[in-house]
């Protein structure tokens, strides 16, 4: 390892941790922090914190919440405090599992189409283009009609549904990069095509990918919810919000807790991604800060 | 004798940042009388461009006039209210910036822009096109009439500029401006400007503060110069004693690096050694000390004050001063 | 023995417009950036190529670089063809031939310590087995930049010695030509000096041949033993510096060399000014195409395009009516 | 200009093109017999073949390729496997019902989000500022249906303000029966367009152009709504251009939660009662409609941007 690799390792720490203060140091960075730390804690301890969430007790149903159902029971009597823990696993684990897949991809498409030829950018061009044509919601029906509903189905979807928009941003990022100087610079001491990419392109523009993917987490967790509510996500009994929020719904005149428990975590989350993106973006990329600056 | 069109003396202007005060103009005079040409010359970092948002009174929010006088025709600068500040821009007062590509707005034709900027005449719009069109003749723009409703990025850069000169003298202000017109032409280009500039100066007898980094530009088009330092005017006089019997040791070095001026092949061209001062932690004394050939005694202590000369206006050296 | 570099009436062709703008409006499909260029290279010469924006000068840099395809003509380094190479001779040549670009910061990889740019050139080629802090430190020492300079990044560099980082890293395998694209454009004229004082001292001690472009006449005096004068992808005239300098035969070279002032109030510049600007490359003017500006412009000009031809002192100029050395 | 309006067209037509081969993947070829996903485990082999073969499934592949596209083109989307109606009647006949929930929408985000983004870019760093970018990020975040399902529970069950089912008849309570819809839809617009308008303002106000503007003493007005409006709607415009599409996605989720008539409750049922022809064919006319909007989108804002309008080869 030369010495340049030592240096950097202390050096890039020190940055992250002066960002996190920074991000911390925000009202809206910190208020997001805390919002996504309770999801994820939530998530993580279901099993401790709460009971059985698939046991049912139909004589116990629309309880209004109290000490032992914290958010009240829903149609069937399950504990809707549960439910919800249980359903952030699923939501979490797939929207960040499937933001990461679509930024795997959409990046290393955008890099391909940037730098490839010009018949294979367009090309590139056109497959994002129809895909992003495809309303979220037409998209989830049209694969849940053959694959059937179930979480890789909602992986899938959120795939198909941001993938095109970060290729779309690679690509345009490394046409841009493809003719500056310094690439040209690389080119004429003879780096080739493979070099260049990986470490002179993709270091400058997963930057801003990398903020928007976090602001996009929100829209996959609505995703995700959204089709569960549709019944095309998480097959029932496993909870999901949006299932909770269905069922909620569905028996609205009745009672109004599962409507309340099945929305509750789905604001607090979505705001809680948002605002934490908000304050990364303002402290990597000021120029558009929304405060005095 | 009417008021000198520009009047500045003792302006200082500093900007609020994270290590301190930055003192990006300390103590500065410039007059401009009517009808003369007045070039500024300076290296990056001297403090050219802050001293002409200051004259605009469009200076970045994180900075302010600390001290000093600006008075334009008699009317003092400093104490305007925004409102009636904004109305001597583009009337009394206009400007031409560097860059001509970004200059004009993309999106709106080049005449409907010349005829907006005349805003403040009551006059028919018929009027206000006949003095754009003509004003576009004076700056040798082929065909005008049918130009007139063509866009920016239908204009050659040279083109262009002639434009933003067009329409800055077009209000035949009492002061024009020039922030390095002839920085992004081509040679042939920034000669044929300037040639424009000292025709269409003559014709108007607006007074010129010319800015540049170019020497021979300024020697050439300006009658008086200013020489700038890192936030100071070093030396300034009518151009010949500035230009041929430079006093100050930095005019001197400036001028002897400058390759045009030397004729035979070389291969030690003379540079100026060190860097720029740090202008918020100022040295006690002169900000060249660091860099001058010349440096003694005084100039460690304290800075040294602008002095008139047999033949210069200010001269900031203690060098040929009767020991203080 | 081959010169070090020869390259024949060479043509760069870009296209432009679009199809359909081509059928239905008559757009032309191309545009001529380098339109037949000849010129030699012997080893330890300094040749500069000076020309205004659009000239061309900078695609022929590029050209010779083997960084972009060539339509015609031909590119030979040390004998062997430049152009159109397949990559494992591309590479071994950029090793030869090593270029320097316009921009001091923008041509430095931004999130690049300048130790790891100084050892890219020896990444790249596998050279990393040498002790790369040694060389790292060898190059900034050549270049007189301060050892500790090496962990900073591109934006923390003044100009000055951004560009010593540039020319550090294109000398850093003991290329035989360098070529510099405006090495001195956007530095202040005291940093020039220095950049100029730099280049000379290195062609002396590594013995480099250096191909400079530029548009800045005065900075040629001082590092070019030849130079060319470019227009619309042309050469007008090409010959020893110091003679040009002295008198200047094609109207076009009179102009660029007396539009530049010197700081001298009292330089009465003898200057012939131009009509109107560069023609657009769409739209190529009959003959010589410099006649639409040419103020000693006469009949046989629009008609026919003169070639470029050596005068009895070996100065090549294209124009029918040249001045003489008396006219100026 | 020309030149750019044919070629955008031609990119709508291939990219129209691409959507329809990938439906045809999506039905025809991937695995699971698709007569078979249609009539359900139960039915027997003889008719899953009787249905195989008046679906055409077993001709050689390009020729179930030609005849998808020829009908597409006549607009024969098959037929609903219950009523046997054409599918393209059935859909025409609810599409009007999710436009005007669109539509609605829309107007209404823009109506408000254009005036608060041009407020908070004028006004930076100021309370306004700061309280629209804190609302617009937190209204863009939370999902439209839990609005939709929050608005449905306050006014319609709770406060029974509004109605909480189906769409009205008369232009007036059309009106009524749209208000909770439009809001849950349009709110997250209205923040999106906000920031993106002021983020817009905001970069072109840095541009010299605008300097020189200042420089010339135009008033402040005039700068921002004549001179950096006029450039930076642009961007904004694109974004409404693919805001329709989004927007179709909230739709089906507003029909299904305030039981509206539409081509998103005419979906969701159909994949209840596994009825393909109407899902492929509203997936397909949907998103043909969200190609010819962002289509006629681009080529309006080309329209307004000279550069591209009068665009010179040089």
């Amino acid at each position: 390892m030369s010495a340049a690799a030592s240096t950097a390792k202390p050096a890039a720490a020190r940055r992250a941790k002066s960002a996190l203060r920074r991000v911390l140091s925000e009202p809206l960075g910190l208020l997001g922090s805390l919002l996504v730390l309770l999801a994820v804690l939530g998530a993580g301890f279901a099993g401790f914190l709460a009971p059985d969430p698939i046991a049912m007790a139909p004589i116990d149903r629309f309880l209004a919440p109290s000490m032992d159902h914290l958010l009240g029971t829903d149609n069937l009597g399950r504990d809707l405090f549960a439910r919800v823990l249980y359903g952030g696993r699923i939501a979490l684990v797939v929207s960040l599992g499937a933001t990461a897949a679509s930024l795997l991809l959409g990046v290393a498409a955008g890099l391909v189409a940037g730098y490839g030829p010009p018949w294979l950018d367009n090309l590139l061009l056109l497959i994002f283009d129809a895909l992003k044509s495809f309303p979220t919601v037409m998209l989830a029906l049209a694969l849940v009609t053959l694959l059937g509903p179930s979480e890789w189905a909602v992986v899938l979807v959120v795939i198909v549904a941001n993938a095109p928009s970060y290729a779309r941003m690679a690509r345009t990022q490394t046409m841009s990069l493809r003719h500056a100087q310094f690439v040209e610079a690389e080119r004429s001491l003879g780096a080739g095509a493979g070099r260049i990419i990986a470490s002179h392109i993709l270091p400058n523009i997963v930057g801003p990918i990398l903020i928007v993917a976090s602001m996009d987490i929100p829209v996959v967790i609505a995703i995700e919810a959204g089709m569960s509510f549709l019944g095309l996500g998480v097959r029932p009994p496993t909870p999901s919000w949006g299932t909770i929020l269905e069922s909620g719904f569905e028996y609205i005149q009745d009672s109004p807790w599962a409507v309340i428990a099945g929305g509750l975590p789905i604001i607090i989350t979505t705001l809680g991604f948002t605002f934490l993106g908000e304050a990364l973006r303002d402290t990597f990329d000021p120029k558009l800060a929304t405060g005095p600056r | 004798m009417s008021a000198p069109a520009l009047a500045i003396e003792h302006l200082s202007v500093e900007y609020a940042t994270a290590a301190g005060p930055l003192h990006a103009l300390r103590d500065v005079g410039i007059e401009v009388a009517a009808g003369e040409i007045v070039g500024l010359v300076g290296e990056s970092g001297c403090g050219k461009s802050t001293l002409i948002q200051a004259i605009l009174r469009l200076l970045a929010p994180n900075a302010k006039i600390t001290a000093g006088r600006m008075a334009l025709a008699g009317v003092d600068l400093i104490g305007l209210d925004p409102e009636a500040m904004r109305k001597l821009r583009g009337d009394r007062m206009s400007v031409v910036f560097q860059d001509p590509m970004t200059a004009l707005n993309p999106v709106l034709t080049i005449g409907r822009q010349m005829v907006d900027i005349q805003y403040r005449r009551r006059e028919p719009r018929a009027q206000k096109r006949r003095r754009a069109i003509e004003m576009l003749k004076r700056v040798h723009i082929p065909d005008p009439e049918s130009r007139f409703d063509q866009y920016p990025h239908e204009f050659s850069g040279g083109m262009r500029q002639r434009i933003a000169i067009a329409m800055a003298l077009m209000a035949e202000p009492v002061l024009f401006i020039a922030d390095e017109p002839t920085t992004a032409l081509d040679a042939t280009l920034e000669v044929a400007t300037i040639e424009l500039l000292k025709a269409l100066q003559r014709e108007i007898g607006c007074a010129i503060l010319f800015v540049s980094h170019h020497l021979g530009v300024v020697a050439e088009l300006c009658d008086r110069v200013n020489v700038m330092y890192a936030g100071e005017v070093v030396e300034s006089g009518p151009v010949r004693p500035v230009f041929q019997r430079p006093q100050h040791p930095y005019t001197q070095r400036l001028l002897a690096c400058d390759p045009a001026r030397v004729h035979e092949r070389t291969r030690h061209l003379p540079t100026i050694p060190g860097d720029l001062p740090d202008l918020v932690a100022l040295p006690p004394g002169c900000v060249f000390a660091d860099r001058c050939p010349k440096v003694f005694e005084p100039c460690r202590r304290a800075p040294p004050p602008a002095v008139k000369t047999a033949e210069l206006e200010a001269l900031r050296c203690y060098l040929g001063q009767p020991a203080s | 023995m081959n010169p070090l570099l020869a390259v024949e009436n060479l043509v760069v062709r870009f296209p432009v417009g679009s199809a359909i703008g081509h059928y239905f409006k008559g757009e032309p499909r191309s545009i001529d950036a380098v339109a037949g260029v000849s010129l030699t290279m012997e080893p330890g010469e300094t040749l500069a190529v000076v020309g205004e924006s659009g000239s061309g000068k900078t695609t022929l840099a590029r050209a010779i670089a083997g960084l972009i395809p060539v339509q015609e003509g031909a590119v030979r380094f040390e004998g062997r063809p430049v152009a159109n190479l397949g990559a494992a001779a591309r590479k071994a040549l950029h090793r030869q031939i090593a270029m320097i670009f316009q921009d001091p910061v923008g041509s430095l990889s931004p999130r690049f310590s300048v130790r790891g740019l100084l050892a890219e050139p020896f990444r790249i080629h596998g050279l990393a087995a040498r002790d790369l802090d040694a060389e790292v430190t060898r190059l900034l020492g050549l270049v007189g930049l301060p050892p500790a300079i090496a962990e900073r990044h591109p934006h923390q560099l003044s100009g000055g010695q951004a560009r010593r980082v540039g020319v550090a890293r294109a000398i850093a395998l003991s290329p035989k030509l360098v070529i510099a694209d405006e090495p001195t454009a956007g530095l202040d004229v005291s940093v020039q000096g220095e950049v100029l004082n730099l280049l000379n001292e290195l062609r002396e001690r590594l013995g480099l041949s250096m191909l400079i472009i530029t548009h800045n006449l005065s900075i040629l005096r001082h590092i070019a033993d030849r130079m060319a004068i470019m227009y619309l992808g042309r050469f007008v005239e090409a010959g020893e510096t110091t003679a040009i300098f002295a008198g200047p035969r094609h109207p076009y070279s009179l102009a660029l060399l007396s539009a530049n002032p010197e700081p001298d109030p009292d330089a009465r510049p003898r200057r012939i000014a131009l009509e109107g600007e560069v023609p657009s490359l769409l739209a190529r003017p009959a003959g010589c195409e410099f006649h639409g500006r040419c103020p000693f412009v006469q009949a046989r000009c629009r008609q026919e395009a003169p070639a470029l031809t050596a005068g009895p002192d070996g100065r090549l100029v294209a124009c029918h009516f040249p001045l003489e050395p008396a006219a100026n | 200009m020309l030149t750019y309006a044919a070629k955008r067209s031609g990119l709508a037509l291939a990219v129209v093109m691409v959507v329809m081969a990938l439906l045809f993947v999506m039905i025809y070829l991937i695995p699971g017999d698709p007569a078979r996903v249609a009539l359900g485990p139960r039915a027997s082999q003889a008719l899953i073949d009787e249905l195989r073969s008046r679906m055409g499934l077993d001709k050689p592949v390009w020729v179930q390729i030609v005849d998808f596209y020829r009908s597409v083109l006549t607009g024969n989307l098959g037929n609903d496997v219950l009523s046997g109606e054409s599918v393209l009647t059935i859909i025409t006949g609810q599409m009007p019902y999710t436009l005007d929930l669109i539509f609605g929408s829309m107007f209404w985000s823009i109506l408000v989000g254009i005036p608060l983004g041009c407020l908070s870019a004028m006004r930076r760093g100021s309370l306004v500022d700061q309280v629209t970018a804190v609302l617009s990020v937190s209204v863009i975040a939370v999902p439209a249906f839990v609005i939709a399902v929050y608005l449905l529970l306050i006014f319609a069950i709770g406060l029974q303000w509004f109605p909480a089912i189906g769409a009205g008849d008369d232009p007036l309570d059309r009106a009524y029966h749209l208000v909770l819809p439009s809001i849950a839809l349009g709110l997250g617009w209205v923040g999106y367009i906000a920031r993106m308008l002021r983020a817009s303002i905001l970069e072109v106000q840095g541009e010299n152009h605008v300097r020189t503007a200042r420089a010339f003493g135009l008033p402040e007005g005039k700068i921002v709504f004549d001179y950096v409006l006029r450039i930076a709607i642009l961007p904004t415009l694109t974004v409404l251009g693919i805001g329709i599409g989004q927007l179709l996605s909230s739709a089906v989720f507003a029909e299904i939660v305030f039981a509206r008539p539409g081509i998103g409750k005419l979906v969701y049922d159909a994949i209840v009662t596994r009825n393909y022809p109407i899902v492929t064919g509203t997936v397909l006319v949907t998103t043909l409609f969200f190609v010819l909007v962002n289509l006629v989108a681009d080529l309006m804002i080309a329209w307004l941007d000279p550069r591209v309008r009068r665009s010179l080869h040089r």
